[in-house]
């Protein structure tokens, strides 16, 4: 894929990236950022796909290290924003209930 | 009627006479009158005499009182054909005058600008809250004060037409915890739109054409009484206007309900005129029974006698002029055409010599109503 | 790359797209998350499936393995109220991610592609440092002297202007080993940290959420270094979003970003913690508190009367209920200026007579009580008058709203009451200022809650 | 004091006793208070001779009223400083009576539980503007029907303390216009708190330490006056309320300025007892003037007796257990050892044999004050 | 192609995101349209300037001019209310260019690009057809008996798939001319023109909405073709949000799409544009009339009572006076059914009496009153009262409501009032029934007022 | 640039659209139809290519139809959404001004 085309791909996920946050009512910003901090864990894919392929074993031990960085990243992000709105979402239920 | 009124009249071309000192008690001079075209006449039977048509506020009492009154005139007034002496109408009948009573006008939407029957109700229901504030020892609104929590009056209104409402409406302003019954069921939505709680006592009437209520049989009218029983014992101030065309008010409250009330409660009976909806009613005095203050409301209205007047007096006017314009008429000897028109045809009480009103020849016939009259 | 994996990254890039969308509002926030979960289970399958080697897997399963139950125990572990600086952590880690994948893929690459790798190891690397300090500042093992807040951010400046140039000469020189791309790291790492150490603790939300946001830049750079649309698209959407997520937080501070991450403002801040200072909330806050509460109490006062504001307060409740919040009105019973002003007020927007509780009977539900809305009322809810002797309300029997779990109070300023003495309420470490007129701030309330029906 | 006020303190561990019939105006019965702990004594001068602490609403007419009331004992109540004959507490200074005054209590947040003033001002203003109602032969509220429009009535509230603000309020409900004058300009905000207008006058005084508005200078007050003119002609019903401690009420309307006013409005003067804010008023009376009614209101709590000594005996048991708590005490010989606190200080009108009370002291050396005893 | 042009193209790419984005508030769409115009400049500069060749200059600058003053003369010449019309033609003619372009490009191409050439085609040609009917039923210049609507939409139907059949023939069998392809535009718009005819006048708008969102994707489809990014970002832009356009525009007339362009409501909504028939509105619009109005007149009614909805309609002549707009309230002597019931009523909520104002004194008024909003009453503003000489309300004097430019009518149903009779105001063309419970009704305004401000 | 480089960006151009129009009054909604319609205007890029680079006669005429097809709709679009609005802020202005 060009360069240009991946440029694209860059200004449209920029407009889509502000777009897609209206106002957030604040008691969200924690969760909002817990979970996009997640996302980022996709760097994993880069991870995994360089270390797949690495020759040497300083190459290796960079790739598992990055590996490893992204998986924690990954899982707990995701862990961690659950269990945020988990709590969230607890509060209003029990809320609702009574 | 207020100058403005009688201004009104006689820019339509008309010329009004009036007696001296009519105004007097709305706070009206003479002098206003005359400003606004009218001619003050200081003997009344001149009045009687040289008049085509009498606006009045209240009939005559007794047959006799108006003599002199010419054939062909139109009397137009609150004649109240259920109570007003029979004799009264007969000796119109007899003289060739013709009777319009305003209290027989429909109660249908565009005759509302002449509705002297409302405009009364809303004086006597406001004023019936006030009265009952002001005889209640006690505050209407609830209080948390530093020395404990006053808590509201409870104001139960009985009967929610016109009086009734403007009642509930006065009571709940001030702060008073407002309940509310009617036997019309289409009430309770006109009751809640004003905030007050509508007892659901599933004593039910249908409505007559014009809104009015009809009686009650017997078995429904005891079970009415059971059921009141509760919501009055609650009550510390209750409003009564519980009315039926052409009959004794009913009984809503017996002696034994106010002997279950609270020492120092209140009961202002707007009913009083037509029987009282309680049992120890007398109308125009307060009398004490168990403790309870029952006052027989009569003529409130005339205790706001400015504005009071001011609604009849519009109302009156906008008649006239209704009447004006439906073609009434007089030919060359003064025989009174009158115009075949809805409305005004209701409102007839006597004409060329019989007795026209339903209720009239009922009472002439039977004299039932006979408790009534005063 | 395969066609049909392009299609599959496609499909969780959309994904992603729309689970940030849903964690916008709180009612489909949950279901967000889910779909990022899905996004990112199907992008790894898609990376796995599709792989063109697949050299030391057992390696890289075990230590992906490791890496995911190091993350899963402490996700777990965490107190609640360490939950910004566990995001901290995690953010740091994929900086520190991304930077590595950069410097692994580095070395021999030249043109765009080592220009790229370059910036993802500074971007990943600031992220890291500045992540890291953030986690520790949060928890409180390591303090700063603020003093030193000068020092230390124009050292940090340095430092990155010399990696800067450090990294344009590697770029420009075309070579340069495994061994500078870690020196490059470290050097940016340290930048980061340097940069971020002087900031104060009640800033850090809105710093966590920048690096947050410069992580995704730098998973976007390594998309481009690795050709990866996914990588490039997710990482685009984590810093666009993110930029936004840290301009709103600040303006919820009432702070501008710059002010935050560089301002003395910084300093008070972290004074700002300490007990005793005034602690303001936004109607926003306001309005999800009361929103997610079971039990709510309105305190009503002067306040209230002089903003004529009981439409908008009989509103506010109103929504509540709709929402299954219970409310309650306590009734303090000289509140206001005359006795009964409270109940006349009340009257007016026809709240009813039940939901008025008086002093002694809802003083014992203010400790099962979540949130307390107090209303242009001070004196009647000033716990000087059961402990300060002195106090010219001494003796009075008040509200004891400071019982209840949170206790926002609307007024206009920090202005005393009738008695004309300061309460403590204000300082309370769990009572939150709404300042502003009580008619505008209920106005507000009832705007937000409406909005979150 | 109403039986649950009683209750209170016997269950305190005082020992209660109750003239016979004491509640009756109250509408509270004997038994109800032997029920709530209380020792009925048929004998007044039992009572008197028999506590070590008297409870009463006013204090007596003339200074042998109420003989026989032991050294050391405390008596409690309303006992008007001002007014009161000066020799009543001479009388208890030479009995060795300590007396404290319930009116001197001041105006300070802690202290209105006891503020029995505030609780007769919060009955005595939401009286007037209901009296007020009654007695205005007119609508308080707009009413736009179908027979014109009736203006709303127009009020004018001077004097915006604790009566005047209830009597805003309740004005304000009944749908009426109000506008309100005070010299305390911080009341501005009160005012308007309760939805009505501020008159604008620029006649400003300062406020003591308890709130209380001090006397305005000559030219002040005439200025006050001019600047009224206007205002009290434009009403129909006016409510006046001002008052300062200690001085005869300021004369607000002059006779003149209610020759302006329309005729059937009215006035209701709540400072009568202390001389009245018109020309004309005279306590206990209305009198017309002009066309114009002016109530000279006395006693207004009386008229809602039942949550009047509630609020007035929860104040006053309120106080007896703060007293109590404060740590008053009698010795062996039954010598009262006031406690040194604040409020009581303050309250004290006669002790240890003296005169305490600078109000009354400067009362019996000037003898300035007598117009205002009765 | 040159990278400085996909730069700039880029830009103008941007540049359309923002501009749609801005137009979605009152307050930004000047700007939104300016950035849009903006973009286009940008974009068609940039063609100009990086254009591979310059055959036919002149034509095509004597053809652009000439469409150019085409398009300005009829956009300028239209009639304010012609507008939905204007808008279907202009359409329809961008989807004709979009099918001719990729008609232009068709014969010789293969693969994937002849597919999207013929794709291109027929969803440019069925936008072109409907468009010009759209147009042409808009303009009254064609009627459509509505016996006939199965029968067309049958015929429609059947057509496309011939049309459907012979493009796949077409881009298999991988031979066609000129001829082919003008073959397959002309049987597209017959189908598209087909389908279109029997839809309702009421339910064009959204249906050109849609042919608009079509015309959209036919544009993203030759930016495939012709391999140009802007075509294919802004096409899918029009393509994406015009369908979320036309998706809110159904839903805003409580129908769903399908509903629109297939069922027998159609019929139903041709019939409504005729005299006789009620206009609903909804809470948005009724809001954004009130809010750009200059005077406004409240008529309350006995509804008001009943829903006790004081506090609700203070609060939108607040929020109206807020935004400069002139508020009464005029009041009928029998409104409600006590004399003063809106007296009481009003006062309730602080309305302050001289905003109340009698019949005899607003009557005058009317005539100059942008809306009048009705809230919950009926026979007060009943015209029959002053025609009809058999109606129970005849010679009872109402509120003119129907002098006023728009009359707004709260009420839940079509229900009577007091005196029972119909109201032939709510068929008055110049009033809309907003219908609900006037408390929820009011409610909503104030929620889209608030959010207006 | 590659085909699948196109696909994202019309799929990245798809969420920005869907995202780009959140709740719209509906008193907007003529304005934004009109003005998205002017957008498509932009059919005139890809008509300005073709026409400048086509050879024979019928495919000129074609080309030029869409030339002027496009101008039409891109110009005349874009003046009717300003008359539209310009009526819609006059409204708005002249209610300020009162
Ligand atoms: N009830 C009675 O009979 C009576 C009579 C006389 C005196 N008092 C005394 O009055 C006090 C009553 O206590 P309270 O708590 O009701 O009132 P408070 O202590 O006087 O406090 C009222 C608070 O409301 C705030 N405020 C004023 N206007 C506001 C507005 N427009 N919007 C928002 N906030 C506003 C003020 O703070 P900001 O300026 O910061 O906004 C002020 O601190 C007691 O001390 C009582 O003793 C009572
Ligand atoms: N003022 C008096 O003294 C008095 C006394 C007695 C009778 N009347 C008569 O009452 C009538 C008064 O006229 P009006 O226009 O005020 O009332 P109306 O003619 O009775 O009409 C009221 C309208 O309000 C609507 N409505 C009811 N509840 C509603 C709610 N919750 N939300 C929204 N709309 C609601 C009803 O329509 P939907 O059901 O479709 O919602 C009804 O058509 C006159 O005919 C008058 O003569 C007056
Ligand atoms: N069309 C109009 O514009 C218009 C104007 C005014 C009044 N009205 C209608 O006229 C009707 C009469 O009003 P009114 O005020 O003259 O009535 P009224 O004075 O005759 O009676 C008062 C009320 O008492 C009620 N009542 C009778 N018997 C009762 C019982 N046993 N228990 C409880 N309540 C009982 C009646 O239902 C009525 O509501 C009402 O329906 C009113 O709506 C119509
Ligand atoms: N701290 C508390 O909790 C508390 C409780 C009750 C009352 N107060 C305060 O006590 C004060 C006195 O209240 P009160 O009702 O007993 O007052 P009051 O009965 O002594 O006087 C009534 C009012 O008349 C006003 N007035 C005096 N001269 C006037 C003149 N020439 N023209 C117009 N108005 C004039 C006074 O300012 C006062 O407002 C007030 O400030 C009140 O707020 C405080």
């Amino acid at each position: 894929m060009s360069l240009i085309a991946e440029i694209y791909i860059f200004v449209l996920a920029v407009l889509a990236g502000f777009q897609v946050i209206a106002k957030v009512p604040s008691i969200l910003h924690t969760p909002l950022m817990s979970a996009t901090n997640a996302i980022h864990g996709i760097i994993l894919v880069g991870a995994l796909v360089l270390a797949f392929s690495v020759h040497g074993t300083a190459a290796l031990v960079i790739a598992l290290a990055a590996v490893l960085f992204a998986s924690i990243n990954l899982v707990g992000g995701f862990v961690v924003t659950d269990r945020i709105l988990a709590m969230f979402r607890s509060e209003r239920e029990a809320g609702r209930s009574s | 009627m207020p100058p403005d009124s009688v201004g009104r009249l006689v820019s339509q071309g008309h010329a009004v006479t009036m007696e001296s000192a009519a105004g007097h008690g709305a706070g009206f001079d003479d002098e206003q009158y005359q400003a606004a075209g009218a001619v003050i006449e200081q003997d009344r039977s001149a009045v009687l005499a040289g008049s085509d048509l009498l606006a009045v506020v209240n009939g005559p009492r007794n047959a006799g009182d108006w003599a002199g009154v010419p054939r062909g005139t139109v009397v137009v007034g609150l004649l109240k054909p259920f109570s007003a002496p029979v004799e009264v109408f007969e000796f119109w009948a007899s003289g060739g005058v013709t009777a319009l009573s305003m209290d027989a006008l429909p109660r249908v939407s565009r005759a509302q600008s002449m509705d002297v029957l409302s405009s009364l109700s809303t004086v006597i229901g406001y004023r019936a809250a006030v009265v009952a504030a002001e005889r209640l020892r006690k505050f209407f609104p609830l209080l948390m004060t530093a020395a404990g929590t006053i808590p509201p009056a409870r104001v139960l209104v009985l009967g929610a037409g016109v009086a009734g409402l403007q009642a509930i409406a006065t009571a709940h302003r001030l702060g008073a915890q407002v309940e509310a019954f009617d036997t019309r069921p289409e009430v309770r939505e006109q009751v809640e739109s004003l905030g007050a709680r509508f007892l659901t006592l599933e004593v039910e009437t249908s409505a007559t054409q014009d809104g009015y209520a009809t009686e009650l049989g017997e078995e429904a009218h005891r079970q009415e009484n059971e059921r009141l029983r509760e919501p009055v014992a609650w009550a510390d101030a209750i409003i009564t206007t519980a009315q039926i065309p052409g009959q004794r008010a009913p009984i809503l409250i017996t002696r034994e309900m106010i002997s279950g009330m609270k020492p120092g409660s209140v009961i202002i009976d707007l009913a009083a005129e037509s029987g009282g909806n309680t049992e120890v009613t007398e109308a125009g005095r307060a009398v004490f029974y168990a403790g309870v203050e029952v006052v027989g409301a009569q003529n409130l209205a005339s205790e706001l006698p400015r504005d009071a007047s001011q609604l009849y007096g519009r109302n009156l006017a906008n008649f006239l002029q209704y009447l004006d314009q439906a073609g009434l008429a007089w030919d060359a000897d003064h025989t009174l055409s009158l115009p075949d028109d809805d409305i005004v045809n209701r409102m007839v009480l006597v004409h060329a010599g019989q007795l026209i009103h339903t209720g009239l020849v009922k009472r002439r016939e039977g004299g039932v109503m006979d408790v009534l009259n005063r | 790359m395969n066609p049909i994996a392009q299609v599959l990254y496609m499909a969780s890039a959309t994904l992603f797209v729309l689970g940030v969308r849903f964690l916008g509002s709180p009612a489909s926030a949950r279901s967000g998350n889910r779909l990022l979960a899905i996004g990112m289970l199907l992008a790894l399958g898609t990376t796995l499936a599709f792989a063109p080697h697949y050299d030391h897997v057992v390696w890289v399963a075990l230590v992906a393995l490791l890496g995911s139950a190091i993350g899963v125990v402490s996700a777990r572990r965490v107190r609640m109220t360490a939950m910004p600086q566990m995001v901290a952590f995690f953010n740091g880690l994929g900086g520190g991610a991304a930077a590595l994948v950069a410097a692994g893929g580095w070395p021999g690459s030249s043109g765009a592609a080592s220009w790229l790798a370059l910036l993802t190891m500074v971007l990943g690397s600031v992220s890291f440092g500045g992540s890291i300090i953030a986690f520790l500042k949060l928890q409180e093992w390591i303090r700063v002297d603020l003093r030193m807040a000068l020092g230390l951010r124009l050292l940090g400046l340095t430092v990155l202007a010399a990696v800067v140039a450090g990294a344009v000469y590697l770029a420009t020189s075309g070579h340069g080993g495994i061994g500078a791309a870690l020196g490059v790291m470290a050097a940016a790492a340290a930048g980061g940290a340097l940069l971020t150490l002087p900031i104060g603790g009640a800033d850090m939300p809105v710093v966590i959420s920048l690096l947050n946001a410069l992580t995704g830049l730098s998973a976007a750079a390594t998309g481009f270094v690795l050709q990866n649309q996914l990588l490039i698209i997710a990482g685009t959407l984590v810093g666009a979003s993110g930029t936004i997520l840290t301009q709103q937080m600040s303006r919820a501070m009432h702070r501008s970003l710059m002010n935050v991450i560089w301002s003395g403002k910084a300093a008070q801040g972290e004074a700002g913690t300490a007990e005793g200072t005034v602690q303001p909330i936004t109607h926003d806050d306001t309005a999800m508190l009361l929103r997610y509460a079971k039990k709510v109490v309105v305190v009503p006062g002067y306040g209230l009367a002089v903003a004529r504001a009981q439409l908008e307060v009989k509103q506010v409740i109103d929504l509540l209920n709709g929402f299954g919040v219970e409310v309650l009105f306590g009734i303090h019973p000289v509140a206001g200026r005359m006795p009964g002003h409270m109940n006349v007020l009340l009257a007016e927007a026809d709240v009813a007579y039940d939901q008025l509780w008086e002093m002694d009977r809802i003083n014992p539900r203010f400790r099962d009580t979540d949130v307390v809305l107090v209303v242009g009322a001070n004196d009647v809810t000033n716990p000087a008058a059961r402990t300060q002797t002195g106090s010219p309300l001494f003796g009075m029997p008040i509200l004891n709203v400071d019982e209840a779990r949170h206790v926002v109070v609307l007024k206009r300023s920090m202005g005393r009451g009738f008695a004309g003495v300061d309460n403590p309420l204000y300082v309370d470490p769990k009572t939150r200022m709404l300042f502003g007129d009580a008619k505008h701030s209920l106005g507000a309330l009832v705007r937000e809650l409406e909005s979150a029906q």
